[in-house]
Parts: C-alpha cells; sequence; structure tokens
C-alpha cells in the first residue's frame, strides 16, 4: 500500500489556504480576520511538510518549526492591538477603523 | 496497521479540515469560529503525523491548539458582544472581487501542484535515516547545528513580542491612547466624532 | 602631465576650506551671530585670498590645466579626483569667491533668524560651486552639482520670501530633472571610454569610437542639463521664480555663480567631447540664445517686480554668453567667458541694490519706488552705475563681453549678430525704465523715511564697481589668462568662415 | 604737448572723480573752478598740440599715441589710441573751446542749484567733454564707438539732470477766429533723456552692426588700415558699412527717421542743450562721416543717401521750427535743420565745407541757446515765446547776442554762418541743383523761423507784464561767454571765406591733408561768375527771409494770423511735428509695451510656466486620485495585496 501521495496534501494546502484567503477578504470582524491569516498560515505549514517528505528534506519541518513561532508571535501582538484598538474604537468591524491612510 | 487505513483516514481528517476551516469563515459567532479553528488546528496535527513530522505535530497542538486558540477565546470573552458582526451583508463589489480572487488562487495553485512534478534535489533524511535515528532528535540536531542563530534569533522576536504585547496593552497607554482617539475623531466625519466635537467645543465656551 | 612647481594642494585646499569652515561654524554656539557672521567672513575671505593666489601664480599664455591633482578616488571604477584649472574656470573661481565674501557680508542683517543655518549652507555651497568649476572628472563633477543644489534651494526655500517653497521646489526640480540626462550621458560615456570618467583621458580614448547617433544623444543630454542651469528659453521659468523670492545673497549666488555653471558645462563638456555634433547644434542653440535674448528682454519690460525684471534680464544677459560660446570662435568664446564675469558681478551688484532697497522698503514693486535720487544718492549712482554696466557702457565691464561676443558671431553668422545686437537695444530700455521708475520722478510719500547706503552696503558694492572699471579698461588681463584656453576650443571646433582677409 | 594729448581726457576725467566723488563737500566755487580749470587745461593742451601739428610737414601731420592694449583676442587687437591729426585737433579745439565757453557760463546759470546738484552737474559735463574728446580722438573704431556710447550716455544724464520734473503742458494756441489748436506738453527730463538714449541706440544698433562688419572684413579697428585696404574691398560692402555707420549717425546727430529725441532733449538744463545738443555731440555724425570719407567716396550711393536725408531732414525741421511756441524747441529744431545741412555737404563730397558749417554752427548755436539760457534765467524758467516780448529793453547783452546769433544762422551776409552755408550750397549745386534748391529753400525758411522767435520774443510790447517787470540781465559770468561767442559768430567766417574772395580758405587747407589724400580728383569747378551768382543768391534769400520775418511778424501780425486761420491744417500738422512722435510712440513705445506685457503675461506665466505648473498638477492630481484606493480599509488593502500576490504568481506559472 502506497503513502497517502504528497499531491493530495498539497492540494488540501490550497484549498485551506483559499478559505482561509477568502475569510480574510470577506469578514469584517478583526478577530476573525487574524483566525482566518492562522488558517492560511496553516495551510502553508502543511505545503511545507509535505514537500519537505518528499525530498527527503528536514527544511520543511525546521521552516515550518520557525512559521509556528512567528504565529505565536503574531498572534500575540496581534491581538494586544486588537485589544488596543478596541479600546479606540470601541469595535473590532474593519469596516469602522479606516485611518490608515493618507 | 495503520498503513491500512492511510487513505481513508486521510479523507477524513481532510473533510474535516475543509470543513472546520469552512466553520472559521462562516460563523456569525467569533466563539464559534475559534471552535473551529481547534478544530483545524487538530486535523492538521494529525496530517503531520501521517507526514511522519510527529515533532511539528505534538508543537502543532501545544502551541496552535492550545496557546493560540486560548488567547483568541480569551479576547473574543474580554471583547464580549463586540465580536457579533455579520459574516455577509449584502453582495458588494469587494465581496465578488474576493471571491474570484480566491477562486483563481485555488485554480492557479492547484493546477500547479497537480501538474507539476515535484523537482529538485533529494535530501539525504529519507525515511531510513529518520527512523535510525528518531524524528525529534535529528531535528533538534538540524536546529540546533546548521539553525543555531535562527532559534535564538526566534527567542529574540518571542521576546519582543511579548515585551510588545505587555507595552501595547499596558495601562499608561491608556491616556496617551484616549487623547489619540480624540484627535482621531476630530478628524473622523462619524455621528460620534460630531458629538464628541462639540462637547469640546461646549466645554471651551 | 607634468605637475606644476607647487606640490602643495592648492585646489582642494580652496574647495576644502569653505566645508571646513562650515563644519567649524556647526561647533559653534546658535545664538552668538555675530561671531558666527565673523568666522564665515574670515572664511571666505581666506579663501578668496587662497583664489587670488592662483590667479597671480596662474601662468598665462599656456593652454591646458594647472595646478593639477590627480589621484584614484573610487579605484574599483576608475573614478578620479582630479582638479585643475584653466583660462575658462579660473576667472570663474575667483567671481565665486568674490560673490561669496560679498554675499556674506550682505546678509549680515539681513539674516536674523536660523544664522548658523544659513551660513553653514552658504560656506557649503561654495565649496559646491568652487568644485563644479574645478573638477576634471565627470563623476566628481556631477557630485559637485549636485552638492551646491541642495544648499541653494535650502536657502530659498527657508530664507525666501512669500513663495519660497514653491520656488525651491521649482529650481530643485528643474535642475534636477536636467542633471538626471547629464548623469546618465556620463554613465554611457563613462563605458564606452574604457570604463573611466576622467575627462582628460576621455579627450584622448574617446575621439573616433563613438558612433555619430550615440553622440547626438549624449550631447543632447549634455545640453539640455546645461541649458536648464543657464537657463535657455524655454527652460527659464524656474529662474524669476528663485530669483524673486531668494534672499538678497542667495539671488547675488544664483545669478552671479550658478547660472554659470551650464555655460561653463557647455565649454567643458559639450563643445570637447562631441565635436562631430557641435556643428549641428550650433543652429538650435544659437536660436535659443537668441529667442533668450529678445524674449528675455522684452518680458523683463513688461515686469513689475524689480527682481523679477533683473531675473529676466538674466535670461538676455546669458543668452548672449551661450551665442558667444557657440560661435566657436575665440574672439566670441572669450568674451562670452569675460561676459560671464561680467554677468556676475553687474547683475550681482543690481541684485544687491535691490536687497538694500527690499530691506528699507519691504517692497520690490517698481510703482512703489520712484524719486529716490533725491533722498539716497549713494545707492542711486551705485544703481545706475550698476544698469549701465548691464546696458554695457563702454569703459565698463558688459561692453567688453558684449563686443566681443558679438564681433565673433558676426564673423560666423550676420544674421545672429543683428538680432542679438537688437537685444542691446532693448537691454538699454528695460534697464532705463527701471532707473527711471526707481529713482527719478517725484519723491513718492511713503519714502521719506528712506536712508542711505550705510558703509557695510558701500562696502559690499565698491569692490564690484571698482571691477566695473577695471575689466571695462583693462579686459587684457583677463584675457591674456582666457584666450589660450578657448583658442584650443574653437581650434577643435570648425573654424568660422572668413569672409575677405585683408588689411595688416 | 603732441604725444601727451591723453592730458585732453585725462583733465576732464580727473574733474569727473573730483567733482562726482567728493563735489559736494567742495563747495560750489571750488567745484566750478575744477569743472572750467579741467576743460581749460584741455583746451590750452589742444591749442598747443594743434601749433605743434601744424609745423610739421604736410604728410607728417598725423600721430598716433598708444596708451595700452585694450582688447587682444587672437586676431582682434585694438588699443587704447589716440590719433592726432588736423581733422581730430581742429575738433578737439572746438570742443572743449565752446565746452570752456558754456562751462564758465554754467556756473552762474547752475547757481541756484544746491551743491549736490551743483558738483554733479559740473561732473558730468566734465564726462560729456572727456567722451567726446575721445571721440574725436579714438584710432579705431572700437574707441570711436566707446567715445560714441559715452557721449549717449552723458547726455542722458544731463537731460534727465531735474529728474523730479514732471511733463510741461503747454497753452494752446488761440487763433483770431476764437478755435484753438493744443499744442503737445513738453516731456519730462527723465522721460526725455530716456528716449534719447533709446533711440540714439537704435541707431547705434547700426553702427555696431558696422563696426563688426569693417573687422569681419577686414580684420582691423584701426582707421589707418582700414583706409589702407578699402579700395580693395568690393563697393557692396563698403556701401553696406557706410550706410550702418551712417545709421548711427541718423541716431546720434537726429536725422530722419530718428529725429525724434532731440527737441524732447531740450528738458536738459540750457547749457547741456547749448553744449551736447547744438555745438558738439550732435555733430559727432558728422564728424564720423568726415572721419570715414574714405570709405564714403567708395560708395556713393552711401553718399547720396547722406546727402539726401540731409537735405530732407534740413527742410523738414525748418518747417517745424516755424510754429514752435518753445523758444528753445525752436532753436532745437534749427539744430536738426543746419545738421542735415553738414550731411548734404559730407553727402555731396564737401567734407572741409561739412566742417566749417559745422564749427561755425558750434558758435552760433552755442550762442542762440546761451542767450536763450539767459532769457529762461532772467523769466524764471518761462520758454514759451507768446509770453515774452519787447525784452531787449531789460536784457540788452542778451538781445544783442541773440541777435549776432540769428543773422549768423539767418545766414546774413559775411556772418559766420553766410560764408559757411554758402559753401555748402555751392558744393551742393555742383553736386545737383536739385540738392541746392533744397537747400536755398530752407535758407529761406530758417531766416523767416529765426527771426520770427526773435521778434516775438525780443521785439514789439510785453505780454505777460508781471514777468517782464521781473526780468534782469544776466550776470556777467553768464554775459561773458555770450559775448565771445557772438564774437567768434560774426568773425568765424573768416576761417573759411569763399575763394572768389581771392584770400586762402584756412580751414580748408588745414584739413586738406586730410581730405585731399585719399579725395578723387575735382570733378569740375563752377566758374567764377556761378559763384558770384550763387553768393548773391543767397544772400539775397537771407535778406528776403529777414525781411519777409521782420513783415510778418512785427509789421502786419494780423496777415500772420489770419494767414494760420487759413493754411490750419498745415499749422496743426507742423505743430504736431508731422506726427512723427505720435506713430512712434503708438507704434515702438506703446507696441513693444504691448508686446512685452503680452509675452510675459500670455506666454511666460500663461504658456511656458503653465506647461511646467501643470505638469507639477498633473502629477498632484495624479495622486491625489490614486489616494481614493487607500481608503483606510484594512479588507481593500488586503484585496489589493493578493490581488498582487495573484499576478506575480499567475506571472510567475504562466511564464
Amino acid at each position: 500500500m502506497q503513502d497517502v501521495p504528497t499531491t493530495w496534501f498539497l492540494l488540501l494546502g490550497a484549498i485551506l489556504f483559499t478559505i482561509g484567503a477568502v475569510g480574510v477578504l470577506v469578514r469584517r470582524n478583526i478577530l476573525v480576520m487574524l483566525m482566518c491569516i492562522e488558517l492560511m498560515m496553516n495551510a502553508v505549514n502543511l505545503t511545507f511538510v509535505a514537500l519537505g517528505r518528499e525530498l527527503g528534506s528536514l527544511t520543511g519541518q525546521v521552516v515550518v518549526f520557525f512559521t509556528i513561532v512567528v504565529a505565536a508571535v503574531e498572534v500575540t501582538v496581534g491581538l494586544a492591538i486588537l485589544i488596543e484598538l478596541n479600546r479606540l474604537y470601541q469595535t473590532a468591524d474593519v469596516d469602522e477603523v479606516a485611518g490608515l491612510k493618507g | 496497521m495503520i498503513e491500512m487505513i492511510q487513505h481513508p483516514l486521510f479523507w477524513l481528517v481532510a473533510v474535516i479540515a475543509v470543513l472546520s476551516a469552512s466553520g472559521v469563515v462562516l460563523s456569525r459567532n467569533a466563539i464559534y469560529s475559534a471552535l473551529s479553528l481547534l478544530a483545524n488546528f487538530i486535523m492538521l496535527a494529525a496530517l503531520y503525523l501521517m507526514l511522519n513530522a510527529q515533532f511539528i505535530a505534538i508543537v502543532q497542538v501545544v502551541v496552535y491548539a492550545d496557546a493560540v486558540v486560548v488567547l483568541f477565546v480569551f479576547v473574543e470573552m474580554l471583547l464580549g458582544a463586540v465580536g457579533r458582526i455579520p459574516v455577509v451583508e449584502r453582495l458588494t463589489p469587494h465581496l465578488i472581487v474576493a471571491l474570484v480572487v480566491g477562486f483563481l488562487i485555488m485554480v492557479i495553485v492547484g493546477s500547479v501542484v497537480y501538474e507539476v512534478p515535484i523537482g529538485g534535489a533529494r535530501g539525504s533524511a529519507t525515511q531510513q535515516a529518520i527512523n535510525q535515528a528518531g524524528q525529534v532528535q535529528v531535528l533538534g540536531m538540524t536546529l540546533f547545528t546548521d539553525y543555531l542563530l535562527a532559534v535564538e534569533l526566534a527567542g529574540v522576536l518571542m521576546l519582543v513580542g511579548l515585551v510588545g504585547a505587555l507595552v501595547l496593552t499596558h495601562q499608561w497607554r491608556r491616556e496617551r491612547g484616549i487623547r489619540v482617539q480624540r484627535a482621531n475623531r476630530e478628524g473622523m466625519p462619524s455621528a460620534s466624532a460630531g458629538a464628541n466635537r462639540s462637547s469640546l467645543t461646549g466645554n471651551r465656551s | 602631465m607634468m605637475t606644476e612647481q607647487l606640490y602643495f594642494p592648492l585646489l582642494s585646499l580652496l574647495i576644502g576650506l569653505p566645508a571646513l569652515v562650515a563644519l567649524l561654524l556647526a561647533l559653534l554656539p546658535r545664538e552668538r551671530h555675530d561671531l558666527l557672521r565673523g568666522v564665515a567672513l574670515g572664511g571666505t575671505l581666506v579663501v578668496f585670498g587662497l583664489s587670488l593666489l592662483v590667479w597671480f601664480l596662474f601662468r598665462p599664455g599656456a593652454a591646458g590645466f594647472q595646478f593639477e591633482e590627480d589621484m584614484l578616488w573610487v579605484a574599483g571604477l576608475g573614478i578620479h579626483y582630479h582638479l585643475g584649472v584653466d583660462g575658462i574656470s579660473l576667472p570663474l573661481v575667483v567671481l565665486t569667491t568674490l560673490l561669496m565674501v560679498l554675499a556674506v557680508l550682505s546678509s549680515w542683517r539681513a539674516i536674523q533668524e536660523g544664522v548658523k543655518a544659513y551660513l553653514v549652507l552658504m560656506l557649503l555651497l561654495e565649496t559646491g560651486m568652487l568644485g563644479v568649476f574645478l573638477a576634471l572628472d565627470l563623476f566628481l563633477f556631477y557630485v559637485f552639482w549636485e552638492g551646491s543644489l541642495i544648499p541653494m534651494a535650502l536657502l530659498i526655500g527657508r530664507w525666501g520670501s512669500e513663495r519660497r517653497v514653491y520656488a525651491a521646489i521649482k529650481f530643485l526640480l528643474f535642475t534636477l530633472a536636467g542633471s538626471v540626462l547629464m548623469l546618465v550621458a556620463a554613465i554611457v560615456l563613462y563605458l564606452w571610454g574604457g570604463n573611466t570618467s576622467d575627462l582628460p583621458q576621455l579627450l584622448r580614448t574617446l575621439p573616433g569610437q563613438l558612433p555619430f547617433a550615440l553622440q547626438s544623444w549624449l550631447f543632447i543630454a549634455f545640453a539640455i542639463a546645461f541649458a536648464v542651469k543657464v537657463p535657455l528659453f524655454p527652460l527659464h521659468t524656474w529662474l524669476p521664480a528663485a530669483h524673486v523670492e531668494a534672499p538678497t545673497a542667495g539671488s547675488v549666488i544664483l545669478a552671479g555663480v550658478l547660472l554659470k555653471m551650464g555655460a561653463y558645462g557647455y565649454l567643458r563638456f559639450c563643445i570637447p567631447l562631441f565635436p562631430e555634433v557641435v556643428p549641428y547644434a550650433v543652429p538650435w542653440l544659437s536660436i535659443l540664445a537668441l529667442i533668450g535674448i529678445i524674449y528675455g528682454s522684452l518680458v523683463a519690460l513688461a515686469q513689475e517686480d524689480i527682481k523679477s525684471l533683473v531675473a529676466y534680464s538674466s535670461v538676455a544677459h546669458m543668452g548672449f554668453i551661450v551665442l558667444g560660446i557657440f560661435a566657436l570662435n575665440s574672439q566670441a568664446m572669450a568674451g562670452a567667458v569675460l561676459q560671464m564675469v561680467n554677468h556676475g558681478l553687474s547683475t550681482g551688484g543690481l541684485f544687491l541694490l535691490v536687497g538694500v532697497l527690499y530691506e528699507r522698503l519691504h517692497t520690490r514693486r517698481m510703482s512703489d519706488f520712484g524719486g529716490m535720487w533725491a533722498r539716497v544718492p549713494i545707492f542711486g549712482s551705485f544703481f545706475i552705475i550698476a544698469a549701465l554696466s548691464s546696458a554695457g557702457l563702454p569703459g565698463m565691464n558688459g561692453f567688453v563681453g558684449e563686443f566681443t561676443i558679438l564681433l565673433g558671431t558676426f564673423h560666423v553668422n550676420i544674421a545672429y549678430a543683428a538680432v542679438a545686437s537688437f537685444g542691446i537695444v532693448l537691454a538699454a530700455w528695460y534697464l532705463l525704465t527701471a532707473v527711471r521708475r526707481t529713482l527719478f520722478g517725484p519723491a513718492r510719500q511713503g519714502n521719506g523715511s528712506l536712508t542711505d547706503m550705510t558703509a557695510r552696503e558701500i562696502l559690499v558694492m565698491l569692490p564690484i564697481v571698482i571691477l566695473f572699471f577695471v575689466i571695462g579698461l583693462f579686459p587684457n588681463w583677463f584675457f591674456e589668462k582666457i584666450n589660450p584656453a578657448v583658442e584650443v576650443l574653437a581650434v577643435q571646433s570648425p573654424a568660422p568662415q572668413v569672409h575677405v582677409q585683408l588689411g595688416k | 604737448m603732441l604725444h601727451s594729448i591723453w592730458l585732453v581726457i585725462a583733465a576732464p576725467l580727473a574733474g569727473v572723480l573730483l567733482n562726482g566723488l567728493l563735489g559736494r563737500h567742495l563747495g560750489r566755487a571750488f567745484v566750478g573752478l575744477v569743472g572750467v580749470g579741467s576743460v581749460g587745461v584741455s583746451f590750452v593742451v589742444g591749442a598747443l598740440a594743434l601749433i605743434e601739428l601744424g609745423a610739421l610737414p604736410a604728410a607728417e601731420r598725423s600721430i598716433g599715441v598708444g596708451m595700452w592694449d585694450w582688447i587682444t583676442i587672437g586676431s582682434l587687437q585694438v588699443g587704447m589710441t589716440l590719433r592726432a591729426d588736423a581733422l581730430s585737433l581742429w575738433m578737439v579745439l572746438v570742443v572743449s573751446g565752446v565746452s570752456l565757453l558754456i562751462h564758465l557760463y554754467s556756473v552762474g546759470y547752475m547757481g541756484h542749484e544746491d551743491e549736490r546738484m551743483f558738483a554733479r552737474f559740473f561732473a558730468y559735463l566734465n564726462l560729456f567733454v572727456a567722451s567726446m574728446l575721445l571721440l574725436v580722438l579714438a584710432d579705431n573704431y572700437l574707441l570711436l564707438y566707446a567715445g560714441w556710447e559715452l557721449v549717449g550716455v552723458c547726455s542722458y544724464l544731463l537731460i534727465g539732470f531735474w529728474f523730479h520734473k514732471g511733463d510741461e503742458e503747454q497753452a494752446p494756441v488761440v487763433l483770431v477766429d476764437g478755435s484753438q489748436v493744443a499744442v503737445p506738453p513738453n516731456l519730462n527730463p527723465p522721460d526725455s533723456g530716456k528716449k534719447a538714449f533709446i533711440v540714439t541706440r537704435f541707431g547705434d544698433f547700426g553702427f555696431a552692426l558696422g563696426v563688426f562688419l569693417i573687422w569681419s572684413t577686414f580684420g582691423t579697428l584701426n582707421f589707418t588700415d582700414v583706409f589702407a585696404a578699402a579700395p580693395q574691398v568690393p563697393t557692396a560692402t563698403i556701401t553696406a558699412i557706410t550706410l550702418l555707420l551712417f545709421m548711427g549717425a541718423i541716431g546720434k546727430s537726429a536725422q530722419l527717421p530718428l529725429s525724434v529725441w532731440l527737441p524732447d532733449a531740450m528738458a536738459g538744463p540750457t547749457p547741456v542743450s547749448a553744449l551736447i545738443h547744438a555745438a558738439t555731440m550732435v555733430t559727432a555724425g558728422v564728424y564720423m562721416v568726415a572721419r570715414n570719407h574714405v570709405l564714403y567716396d567708395l560708395a556713393p550711393t552711401s553718399s547720396l543717401v547722406v546727402a539726401i536725408v540731409g537735405a530732407v531732414t534740413a527742410l523738414y525741421a525748418a518747417t517745424i521750427a516755424l510754429v514752435q511756441v518753445d523758444l528753445k524747441r525752436v532753436l532745437a529744431y534749427s539744430t536738426i535743420s543746419q545738421l542735415g545741412y553738414m550731411f548734404l555737404a559730407v553727402g555731396v563730397g564737401a567734407y572741409a565745407a561739412g566742417m566749417f558749417h559745422l564749427t561755425t554752427h558750434a558758435f552760433f548755436k552755442a550762442l542762440l541757446f546761451l542767450a536763450a539760457g539767459s532769457v529762461m534765467h532772467a523769466l524764471h524758467d518761462v520758454i514759451d515765446i507768446r509770453r515774452m516780448g519787447g525784452l531787449r529793453r531789460k536784457m540788452p547783452v542778451t538781445w544783442l547776442t541773440f541777435l549776432v546769433g540769428a543773422l549768423a544762422l539767418a545766414g546774413f551776409p559775411l556772418t559766420a554762418g553766410f560764408f559757411s552755408k554758402d559753401e555748402i550750397l555751392l558744393k551742393a549745386f555742383e553736386f545737383s541743383p536739385w540738392l541746392w534748391a533744397v537747400g536755398l529753400l530752407t535758407a529761406l525758411v530758417t531766416a523767416l523761423y529765426t527771426f520770427r522767435a526773435l521778434i516775438v520774443a525780443f521785439w514789439g510790447q510785453p505780454r505777460d507784464w508781471p514777468l517782464y517787470e521781473k526780468a534782469h540781465e544776466s550776470p556777467p559770468i553768464m554775459t561773458a561767454p555770450l559775448a565771445i561767442l557772438a564774437i567768434l559768430a560774426l568773425l568765424g567766417g573768416l576761417l573759411g571765406l569763399p575763394i572768389v574772395f581771392g584770400v586762402p580758405n584756412w580751414l580748408s587747407e588745414w584739413l586738406a591733408p586730410i581730405f585731399a589724400a585719399h579725395a578723387p580728383a575735382e570733378k569740375h569747378m563752377l566758374s567764377v561768375t556761378t559763384e558770384w551768382l550763387l553768393l548773391g543768391i543767397s544772400a539775397a534769400v537771407a535778406l528776403v527771409g529777414i525781411a519777409l520775418a521782420y513783415w510778418l511778424y512785427a509789421q502786419r501780425g494780423d496777415i500772420t494770423a489770419r494767414l494760420t486761420v487759413t493754411l490750419r491744417p498745415i499749422f496743426v500738422l507742423l505743430i504736431n511735428k508731422y506726427y512723427l512722435d505720435d506713430i512712434y510712440n503708438a507704434v515702438f513705445a506703446r507696441g513693444g509695451q504691448r508686446l512685452a506685457a503680452l509675452l510675459a503675461q500670455g506666454l511666460d506665466k500663461a504658456a511656458i510656466d503653465g506647461i511646467v505648473d501643470g505638469g507639477a498638477r498633473l502629477f498632484v492630481r495624479g495622486g491625489a486620485w490614486l489616494t481614493q484606493f487607500e481608503d483606510g480599509h484594512i479588507p481593500h488593502y488586503a484585496l489589493g495585496m493578493f490581488v498582487g500576490a495573484l499576478v506575480l504568481v499567475a506571472y510567475l506559472v504562466l511564464r
């Protein structure tokens, strides 16, 4: 019996990534947007690990390890910003937050 | 034995992962989103196990499913009702473009993944080599030799993130934050801003 | 090439000293205005003295560069730190150092805010300008060229009058747009010239190397960069804006030195580097210069703002200089070099005088002046003398320059000379109109409190006026140094047609 | 003294420096002394040099005095070199002599100015003398041009000397039928000076081109070299050169069509009008043509143009002088007319006659102006002859001297003007009877207008009694120069008596080495009878003119008045100076201003700067337009990011 083909993992990664991307784009809740970003990251992580196995390289896993570290930090800081933002605008709706312009 | 059910298991996990991911996007309540996210993370951990990446699978559970999701839920609790924002109210151009872009991403990435053979040099970390030394040990050796600097930097990054989060949410920021908020409101054409301004002028006069 | 008997790096010192003084100024306390001014004045005086030393040590009658300094600057790229002075740059160097002394002196009272920054910028500007005139390496030249741009823009932008920021940005953008083209052309030359940007080396290696079409493009790129600076019609509109808004000393330096950088560029780079293209370019540039002469004069006539009038007169005068340069014979070219000095002195003098007036009346509108000669006789005399010098009165500097330019041009093309000569009539018209509206007529009510020029202001004008007459009466002191340098160019370029050669 | 001829220029220049820089601290007496003394030195040096030159053999009477090399560029070599020869030294003597007298007169005339203005006046006047002497002594065209321009500047400064004065309105002429004819106002001094400078500079534009053409043709600017090489040059080139040089003369000597500046130049102080705008500077054109007679002889066309312009101008200006109400303007038009005579002379090749008339004209016209100045001095600057009358009783010296000047101007037999004018007419007749006829007609008109002015101003009864009561004779420092000039105007004719008198024509012989050396062989001599006849006709015309004036203006004023009504259109035309000023004003002055305004506003501001600023605005607008995509909505940014990523990936995949 063969292992599950790497391509399937990659396809799954692609699907998850797309779902995350669409989520980031359509949701207005900043919290959910952050979650969707995590989804996308995980999709990428999956791709790394799958390819790492295919190529017999540990580098994929090493990268994922760092990605997870970065993701954790990102979430921490992101949520902190979210709290601060909430303090300023009393909302988590991105449509209400439009200060980032020239 | 596990080899036997590998395929059905993959399909099961994959379907759950996609469903839970969709749940993250589609749930009106952010708590449900967070819970869906948790499910998704665990499914991914399972996939990592299937890919023979035990260490990553454990880290996935510990960091993501544990810490990150807990953080999300925590913040959701902290913010309370503000988390309830409808998923889609109406069909805006933005929404259409977003969906088209998403679709295109899937088509392009999917077709590439499907069509293009995986090339590149094969590494030395074959199944046998890993099995001999043990998965975590090999990874650890790699991390603390070849990627030592990166590991150290990752540590520094976490420290900076920690301090950053603390600074951002710390109490003394609040005073200034309100001032910034006032200033921002001054320039913002919203009803509340207008009220704010009038109160300010009222104070002055 | 044999170096001079002096192994002392005189030119480097000349360039570096203002920058060093600027550094010293930066270290001094900002409240001690008079100390700062004194140090700056002392510095510019020493630099002026050094340039005089160069002037008197310069051997007349010899072509080629003197006081050369050459060392590899960016070794990997073959870029040299190559300095040298010849008969074309020497008068301009001395003019620069002299005008800097006068500029510092003239802003003694006019600048009261940000004195330190002002003086530091002035001295950096001096370094930049001297570098432009002394650099013999394309990239070194470019560095100084751009380097002189920034202090000037800042001087206009900070110490100018109402629309100073507009003027400063306009000045900066115009010149930058031009010099970007020059940079590209310089890089192409560098690549074609065997990876060197050293001007004498390029002049040895380039002839015959460049295809004609490429030469033409390079010429155009250089010509546009210099045309902006000169400025030639229709690239001149930054000039009135910059002049009108700049502080007095800024206007003096702008008219006196910065405009010369463009004309100098034509002589130093355009003509020797692209000898094959030059004959084809002559009609274009000459006609632009002629348009500049007539157009500048007429527009000057219509100005209400006296500074604007002097600014447009610069367009006309610089037209004469470019016309002379592209007559390509030694008379017109030597005349053009001398005229650069003349224009620097007479227009610089006019700007100084307008500044004197502005300090007292805070207006530049000529309808606010009138009948001043009775009230301020010293000012009036200086103003008339400067205007007449600018109008080319014999016995003064402007005459010698204009006459030799026109004489040389006439030899090459009668029509050009005829049109340009008509410009002299127009020059008399607008300058005398300025004199008429400023000094003559019944005295105006509001100008009752007007005081005449102070001793310091007279001291500023005196060297200029003395030079008017010295150059007008003894121009050979200058020509003996200028002639060899321009004769080389006149020989390199196609010789003018001689109609009938008789007599003697 | 010949080799120190530079002293002639240096002395007045020293006066300029002294009076110009320190004048206001020195006191009037000292300033006057410096002014007069320095010109006196010039005169003495000039006279000594002339005597010294006369002692030399005729062939050697040309001395070049080099001072320093002025401009040397390759083949262009111009020296600060003066040339002392019969012509230039004669001019030196005339210029410095007349200047000396006028300086002396000015001490009195300008006495009421404050010290600063007094010193300034003498500085200018000395500068003028130096420039004029440089002009006549120049050894090359460039130096000549330099002097030429410098005298123009002095003229500019001196015309505008009273720079605060405004336009002077003139009372309209009331005719006997009650109708009025408006008289154009007198232009204010500063604008007059400006006008003079610019109009003459227009002529100098041609002069400069002529100098360029000379260098381009001959490769040298020295008179001697040019004259030596001239015969080998094609006539067309010489014609071009001479016509261009004549353009300068037209401007400087106020000939048609550039004559408009001279009447307005009368806005300057009267000694200036006498010195610059009658005796010396305006004759520079004549001197220039005489100096270049070698070239003009080679270009008959140019000579003809010179003669015709001269003749036409002579008549044109004389007719205008007939109706002027301003005494100085009568004299100004008379000057233009007499300059026309001189050009007629040099145009027909009678250079010595031209120089002779130049000399006598300097005497009698300076005299007339100074006398007019004396009148102005007495009447507190009133110059309108309609307010004078009967002045001969109050100002006997002025009256007598003015009479002498008028007789000379009118060509009364045996006065200086008679002989010099007659010589010109004689030579004109030789050349072409038509030109002679024009000259004769002009002579008649000249006698008429001269005595009209004289009679109206000095004869009859005072018309403005209060003014008359205040009138007084001028102080001796003013009347002494008048007397000397009157003697010269009477006896100046002795310098060049007609050949038919059987005595040598001294001036003609003195100048012979200059003019005869290159002159073509005499064409034909008139018979003695014809000469006597012509002389008689000239004398008769002068007498008839004077008599007619007496009859018209002193005896039968009623006829004149009715005549004016009958000939009203002509009268209006003349009083408006043939409308030449108005045409120039409309076309050049106002047209130029309008063109300038159009270029400044329309082309420079709107078009060129519009393009520049428009380009800048385009970028600003573009930026503003682009910022609308940067609306601050994070999902929009995110979408942009995704689209960008998508495009990049698509590019990489589909490449």
